[in-house]
């Protein structure tokens, strides 16, 4: 391990004993897009002990851009985000378990991961779920680390349940659609930067250096040079049903879950079963095949195309419908498709 | 005279970094107004907003001299 | 193209015609350590036209906790830097023409390559160099990005020939040993943030967005929250001997370039062949064998251990030799072996 | 009163962070020499100095009110 880690050890904020602080703690990682698949190679090139990975998408070719970790090879194969980080995970660092879970990342899905780890790092695509997250936080008192990016802008924020103010106090309203890479673009320094600053924080909770945490919320544009350092002191609210005195975690409600189909992308819908499935992927395939589609499939999912129908479905029964942003023509496809 | 700076799309909305405003006494919501109504943009409710470094809410008194930022929570991850 | 780039061509500060030129331009990219190789992955998944990547070493385990696309495997055979980049930048797009140098950076061998590139990136490990690139910048109107961090903390600067004071303008005298990560320790986050630095401003000069580069030179530590973004206008000296109206270039005199060993590393010095050679690497692993010596190759570089002793020697004769920090010994040890 | 701060390594030397001392009408010369005498330093002539975030001659006057950095240029990479 000295060799390894030596030049992280010989930074003085760490040291021997953070090194091996680091090498105890377990991460859940929610997301393995821009921000995720750089902030787990960053963790995992570091030393932690243990990091797990959820995420629904696969490697699509318009990710190379800007997410570290994926390769042509992974697009071609049509890999899960989660699985193809793992793969390349372990051949940079084979000292970190890395564990990671093809889902959608939902309150009902990520509630039995939380009680394990020690840090949630916030790698999501939408408030949605980064309220889940904020929620599951301070129901079982572990830290999160926001972070968001579009353009050439960035935002971060580290939330400490019990200490900060938590994201739903400082949002006025629930942004239902925040801008996104899909709608604004992206270019891979904003990226970059976004995870420097969730990161630099991960390393301290994780060493156990919390008196040197940021406390502010920063957020920057890398095109224009704007920056804001801004103090969180004042937004803290006692009547807060996250973090404030009688808190009812308002976004882990079921009511809150049970959408079966959303849009998750400039045009493509997601449509999940009613109820959890376990698959036979091949079989699958081999009745799509029989209907006339161009069937692709790994272990993860099988994707299907007939004309200007595109369909990828995974183990758990949840389908992206390519080419529409209907949802009612989407969950037709589904349910024509998959009876 | 307070400074106003502008985030993310709001920059390119307003068509600038910033804008310089005669104001004073006056609160977030009021300011608010102001530029919704002159540039005529709706979505600032949900906008974050801080006054030289520090969040403030829709309440806040502006004083000559504050820097107020408007920032956009975005979602791109 | 269009698909791969889409979310950088939605950027309004690129769009089509950005993403068009940037396909177009050549970088020479100096080191392959922690901020060259995150440069190098970034500009590659960006989609430049063409990387050209100088460095003297090869991948060691010390460097797996900060130093992206570099893996396991790598450290096991042994792979120089530039090569090992090269063969991961291919994998993440093959759209890019990756060339390598495993050469020594000095005025002399870095001359030739030079006057067909558009940008220079620093990502070098000592002052020496970057006085070298400083000076070529200038003789041959090319502007380069000054980049440099250690522990939590990190700095960059843009320099504009003709515009920007150069960096022989800022520094007060020669630091001849600056701090190193050898020393100092060095943390991933604060590679990151000086490879956002100098990235964004990268890409705004190779998608000819001049007007939008930063100007200051920025300085931060990630650790204790400083930042500082610094104005440089009134450092511009008229009697500047990089950039002044009588320029010399100092740096690229031969005189400065002619030490035939130099310490680069806690324990390891680098001593040069006086002459440029060829070696036949095969035969030179043959002959460590018969004298005794455990021998490792691959196609750049021959590793030699016996006991203590440990040389590598690459192909055009240079060779570093660990485990002291004893020039006069390294020479020896040189000689002894190399005839 | 001027306040100093201390970037990189001189931070972990100094013991700080930054310090303010009761300095005005004397040049950046004056202040590193009481620096250097003050903690026993003797490096700050490769350091670089910017006074309210713009670089500083060593000639340059010290006025009431000013922030000074003193940053030391590193070389990893």
């Amino acid at each position: 391990m000295s060799e390894r880690y030596s030049r992280q050890i010989l930074f003085s904020g760490i040291g021997e004993k953070g090194q091996h602080t680091l090498g105890e703690k377990h991460v859940l990682l929610i997301g393995a897009g821009a921000l995720g698949s750089a902030n787990a190679e960053l963790l995992v090139r570091a030393g932690v002990g243990k990091l797990t990975i959820v995420d629904r998408d696969y490697v699509e070719e318009s990710n190379l851009q800007r997410q570290q970790l994926y390769t042509e090879k992974d697009v071609e194969q049509k890999l899960p985000k989660a699985a193809a980080a793992k793969k390349h995970l372990e051949e940079i660092n084979s000292d970190t378990e890395v564990k990671v879970h093809v889902i959608d990342a939902t309150a009902q899905s990520l509630q039995p991961l939380v009680p394990d780890v020690d840090l949630i790092m916030d790698a999501t695509d939408n408030f949605e779920t980064r309220l889940i997250l904020n929620d599951l936080s301070h129901k079982y008192n572990i830290p999160w680390i926001f972070g968001a990016c579009v353009g050439s802008f960035g935002m971060s924020y580290t939330i400490i349940p019990g200490k900060t103010p938590c994201l739903n106090c400082l949002l006025r309203t629930i942004p239902l659609q925040g801008m996104t890479c899909e709608t604004s673009g992206i270019i891979g320094p904003a990226v970059q930067m976004t995870v420097a600053y969730q990161s630099a924080e991960a390393l301290k909770i994780l060493t156990e250096n919390r008196g040197a945490l940021r406390e502010t919320f920063v957020s920057f544009d890398l095109w224009s040079g704007q920056f804001q350092s801004i103090k969180t002191g004042r937004s803290k609210k006692e009547d807060c049903l996250t973090c404030g005195t009688a808190a009812s975690y308002p976004f882990l409600q079921p009511e809150n879950s049970t959408k079966t189909a959303v849009l998750c992308g400039r045009e493509t819908v997601q449509v999940r079963p009613p109820n959890p499935v376990d698959l036979e992927l091949e079989r699958l395939g081999r009745d799509f095949s029989a209907m006339g589609y161009e069937v692709k499939a790994n272990p993860y999912l099988v994707s299907a195309q007939k004309d200007a129908e595109r369909i990828v479905v995974f183990k758990d029964g949840r389908a992206l419908v390519h080419g529409t942003k209907d949802i009612v023509h989407a969950k037709s496809v589904y349910q024509r498709l998959m009876g | 005279m307070i400074k106003v700076l502008f985030f993310a799309h709001l920059k390119d909305v307003i068509g600038s970094e910033s804008v310089t405003l005669e104001m004073g006494g006056e609160n977030i919501i009021s300011l608010k107004k102001r530029i919704s109504d002159q540039y005529r943009i709706d979505s600032l409710h949900t906008v974050m907003v801080a006054v030289n470094e520090e969040f403030a809410d829709d309440s806040t008194i502006l004083s000559d001299g504050d820097i107020v930022a408007f920032i956009p929570p975005v979602s791109g991850g």
